[in-house]
């Protein structure tokens, strides 16, 4: 669906910092001024990132993008991340008239063609990221006449520090659950298990699932979502050199039945995918 | 900006590497294909190829390990459903092959034989990554020469024969499978290398060790390009590292016909192009009219 | 941190490379010698050698060329100038040596021999610089046994063998300097590599090959550490690239009893203190308490 | 003679950028803070530079102390540089609190000790670098009590232009000689002719030259000098690596007079070298 869209905004486009802040201790919020025709990108969609006039990290490095939106002739692109090594570090130095190369946006968002009456967003960690700009995107979508789901979103986290962005994600949704492994904030213990204890009083039926965050929470998620015959979307990383689908480098492997074993490209197939489609 | 590989005009030096470009139509958004010398496809088996398990790629100094393990559609799904696209093109197309025994390549070869829009084969001998595969060719003069002797005897088109680069004398290799009838040389593949998690105390890619590309292998295929160039009588095409037209013109300087751009689509999926232009420029600035005559002009 | 090789103790596995520390007074101002494994010095030959005509080096992308051409003050000045400085510390010194024939790696070594202040030698048989130097005996697993044996046979000091890289296989050559009775190996030398000066179109090196060193080539060397150090019986020294603690442990992760620091010191005249400390806060954060008990660990 | 002062300094130092301004076109003239300590350097000594927290370039990069003054606590070095490639380009990107990392000052500097009444500093384009500090030097020289020669300073350039920092050399010498390629600036041709000119007036028994520049304007100079017996030094240039004499890189030919070919290391034996040591 959003694939022509995609296509006929590919291009390697200049991006300014016009702000680069610390959300927590290794999360940083970085605006960007990219050019016009952006703002087509879906949620779940992803850029690929260099900093210009950097020969160092190697690789241009992938983020989703956390949000966008139109400003003049300009539009304004969010991208939240954490700091996790060489290449997030030196994105963390930089501030406001630094220059972006990117790559973007590329692959395949959210499917959002669902008709459910309940959207549940499951977000561990920095997972928060494609997930904010999909709760946009359902907010808009309302504004454009059409009928807005419930939005709840599941924000886990190790610590309540972790829980980034809580309140710009009460603003969007209809119901925020926060959870934190500590229990000093919200739900003790982890997302998934919030999840499962408020998810008794929702009708599967009428619910879908868009998740994001580390393998074996997303996991999780898929399994309970097989079991109860609920859709979920999950939003899939893995290091990428090309970000197109031309290295076949970013490999997950895809659920074959019995068929000979099949791998799905995360950048070009993904990020996002149907969790029964991937081979937990 | 004409040269010839073998019995192939091409209009231009400038190729995309095999396995970096997809089949050509990953960077439509960025690269008009009419303006290459060719689009060299990634490595085709005989039957459709998973590849390895993943993790497959890390990030070096200057360059990147990858294992992906050969994955591929196989020669049918590429005749069926990649090549219509790059038909659409006049761009010369080269058919990357690999097979795990002589009688594989030999099929593939056999396979794309008369297939309209295939203007020549590469055949890889050289892959590291998979155990059966190319390595037991590419090592050893005499199975080089063989295989490479069979795929011509299988096929119309101009071969061209891609040399490894993790052997002790690439130039003796080169000239046997020259003696074997190969219309072109390639070189080189990527190097053999290796990546630890020092956190997790594992390899960074799942097949242990895996093949090193880009800038940092650059010195390296330069100098096998060289040593190869001077003792062939065919033309020798440069892969390895070339990122800029200044690079691509130290492997022309050096006696390479032609050169691909591997890696570097990566970093920058306009790569091909700009190299392109580079040496055009070069060319118009130092009054060359005829990109031959920079050909191998190494003064030493 | 002690770590042996062959007989020889050393008080941690961080030594300097051959070639890239002068003869340890050039790093006075920077580096405490007594804190380190141990210093290998610039390689010596039985007479002084002038080296290669200049220029000798060149920065490729993240690492360098180097035709140095062995340049070396001969065995003798080395035991009377160099020597008594680098016995006023406590550091042990390992005398890398090489000949252009069997008699000469014969005749160094038993100069050498019993000459209070060296404890070790490490026999180059693998700089790929000098025509007639190292390349004949490193590439054949015959020739490399050969020299192995006779300088074995002149020395009562352990004796290293550095392998060079520019191999098919160096596994095979490592198990037949080992069964040649080498007492540890040390790997890799320099990668040979070339580079072109596009304006003038000559080589960068006047020598127009050269080795290659740095970051760059950290992912060869730590797979062929990892070929060898599976099939050998002998410690075995990982050398190539190391820049960073994190760098080191990869090799001594992946089977390396030591590591030699060569390039780093040029970019960071403190790179093998760095790199030290680094290994010191690694084991301590894991509560390691003895480094012999990470080396090998890696799991696959 | 330099070399115990030089030695007790060498170490690892982070200088802070204070300014960093184009002179001409491709000439930048850059001010550093570096520690205290770092005043005993000589004319002619130099530094190895690279940009802190930058990957590249791989190698550090020489160049000539320009000019060295104490300032507090600290000292002001200035580098005088030209953009010829990516190394210098980079520092000339840089501004006002960039840091680099230096070592030195490195290298034996130019030997002070003849007694002569006549100085001449021969400078072809940027190799007015370090001659500057040699004029600042017999500057400072005469302040403390030594009776100070006649300094006379030839500085040639392609155009006008390039004629860099004329006027402070204007300030520090007794006479400016300046040519130009094109002539239209000074005396018409090389500056190496133009001293031949000016020379025969200079009583050559008491004279010393100090010579940067071009390869082949050096030799020019040191064939002169040779003819005439006139002391000369000059200041060398070669690729580095280590900067410290480890690496063996930086070689240039010595004079062996028939006996076995020898080079000297330019870091380390030099930069600056008796012109009659040089196999030209
Ligand atoms: C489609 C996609 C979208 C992403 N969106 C975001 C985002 O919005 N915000 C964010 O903070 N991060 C995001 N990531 C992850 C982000 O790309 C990595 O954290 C980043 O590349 C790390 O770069 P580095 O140089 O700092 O770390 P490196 O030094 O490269 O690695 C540090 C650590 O991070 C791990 N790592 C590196 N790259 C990846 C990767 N691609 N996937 C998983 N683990 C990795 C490594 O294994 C290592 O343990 C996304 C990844 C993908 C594939
Ligand atoms: C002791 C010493 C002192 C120096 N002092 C100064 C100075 O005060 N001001 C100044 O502008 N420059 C000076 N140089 C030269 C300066 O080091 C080089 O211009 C610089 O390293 C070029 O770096 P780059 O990355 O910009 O160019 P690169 O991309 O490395 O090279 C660009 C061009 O410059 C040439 N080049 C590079 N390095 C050197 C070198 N070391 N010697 C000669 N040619 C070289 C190359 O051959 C090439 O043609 C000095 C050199 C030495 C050895
Ligand atoms: C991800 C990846 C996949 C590759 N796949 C193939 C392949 O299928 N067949 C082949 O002959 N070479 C393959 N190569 C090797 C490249 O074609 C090229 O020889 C090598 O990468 C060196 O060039 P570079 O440094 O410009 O990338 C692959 C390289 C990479 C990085
Ligand atoms: C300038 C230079 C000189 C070298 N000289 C020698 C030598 O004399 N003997 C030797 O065995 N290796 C020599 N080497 C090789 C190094 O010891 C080392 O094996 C190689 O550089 C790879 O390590 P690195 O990447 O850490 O530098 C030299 C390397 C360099 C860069
Ligand atoms: S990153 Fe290259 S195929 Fe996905
Ligand atoms: S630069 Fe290393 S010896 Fe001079």
């Amino acid at each position: 669906m959003c694939d022509k869209a995609m296509e006929s905004n590919r291009a390697v486009i200049v991006g300014i910092i016009r702000s680069n802040h610390p959300m927590t201790r290794d999360v940083f919020l970085m605006t960007v001024t990219v050019p016009h025709g952006f703002e087509s990108a879906m949620p779940g969609q992803f850029v690929m990132v260099r900093v210009r006039g950097r020969e160092f990290p190697f690789l241009p490095r992938p983020f989703s993008i956390h949000s966008l939106y139109r400003e003049g002739e300009a539009s304004t692109m969010e991208i939240l991340y954490q700091v996790v090594g060489d290449g997030t570090r030196l994105l963390s130095s930089l501030g406001s008239g630094d220059e972006l190369t990117i790559l973007g946006p590329l692959g395949k968002g959210f499917d959002t063609r669902y008709d459910r009456r309940t959207v549940a967003l499951i977000a561990g960690g920095i997972g928060i990221a494609p997930l904010h700009f999909l709760a946009q995107y359902y907010n808009k979508k309302n504004v454009h006449g059409e009928e807005k789901p419930r939005l709840v979103c599941f924000m886990g986290a190790r610590t309540a520090d972790g829980l980034i962005g809580r309140e710009r994600m009460e603003q969007l949704c209809d119901a925020v659950m926060v959870s934190t492994d500590d229990g000093r904030e919200g739900y003790c213990g982890m997302v998934t298990d919030c999840f499962v204890d408020n998810s008794k009083t929702m009708d599967t039926a009428d619910l879908i699932l868009y998740c994001c965050g580390p393998y074996e929470m997303m996991k999780r998620v898929a399994l309970m979502a097989g079991d109860y015959s609920v859709p979920c979307q999950v939003s899939m990383e893995a290091r990428m050199a090309c970000g197109i689908g031309a290295c076949l480098g970013c490999s997950v492997k895809m659920k074959s039945d019995g068929r000979p074993v099949r791998y799905g490209r995360v950048c070009k197939d993904g990020p996002v995918f149907d969790s029964k489609m991937i081979d937990w | 900006m004409k040269v010839k590989i073998g019995s192939l005009e091409i209009k231009n030096p400038v190729m995309t590497a095999s396995g970096t470009f997809g089949y050509g139509e990953e960077f439509e958004p960025y690269v008009d294909l009419d303006r290459l010398g060719a689009v060299v496809v990634k490595g085709l088996s005989l039957e459709p190829r998973p590849g390895n398990e993943p993790p497959r790629i890390m990030e070096t100094p200057a360059g990147m390990l990858n294992a992906v393990g050969l994955e591929n559609i196989g020669v049918k799904a590429f005749v069926a459903d990649k090549l219509p696209y790059l038909r659409w093109h006049s761009v010369a197309v080269i058919a990357n092959i690999f097979g795990e025994t002589l009688d594989e390549y030999v099929r593939i070869a056999e396979h794309l034989n008369g297939v309209a829009g295939v203007d020549a084969l590469e055949i890889n001998i050289s892959c590291p990554n998979v155990k059966k595969g190319g390595i037991a060719f590419g090592a050893h003069p005499g199975d080089a020469a063989e295989v490479t002797r069979c795929v011509k005897a299988a096929t119309d088109l101009p071969v061209i024969v891609k040399l490894t680069p993790n052997v002790t004398d690439i130039a003796e290799i080169a000239l046997s499978v020259e003696g074997a009838g190969a219309d072109a040389l390639s070189l080189i593949n990527t190097i053999r290398g290796m990546s630890v998690d020092v956190e997790k105390r594992v390899p960074h890619l799942k097949n242990i060790t895996g093949g090193l590309s880009g800038p940092a292998i650059k010195p390296v295929a330069l100098r096998m390009v060289w040593d190869v160039a001077r003792v062939a009588s065919v033309p020798v095409i440069g892969v390895g590292g070339i990122t800029t037209a200044s690079d691509a013109l130290e492997f022309l300087i050096a006696g390479a016909t032609a050169v691909q751009i591997g890696t570097a689509n990566f970093i920058n999926p306009r790569a091909t192009l700009d190299v392109l232009e580079g040496i055009e420029r070069y060319l118009v600035e130092r009054e060359i009219g005829d990109v031959n005559d920079l050909i191998g002009t190494l003064a030493i």
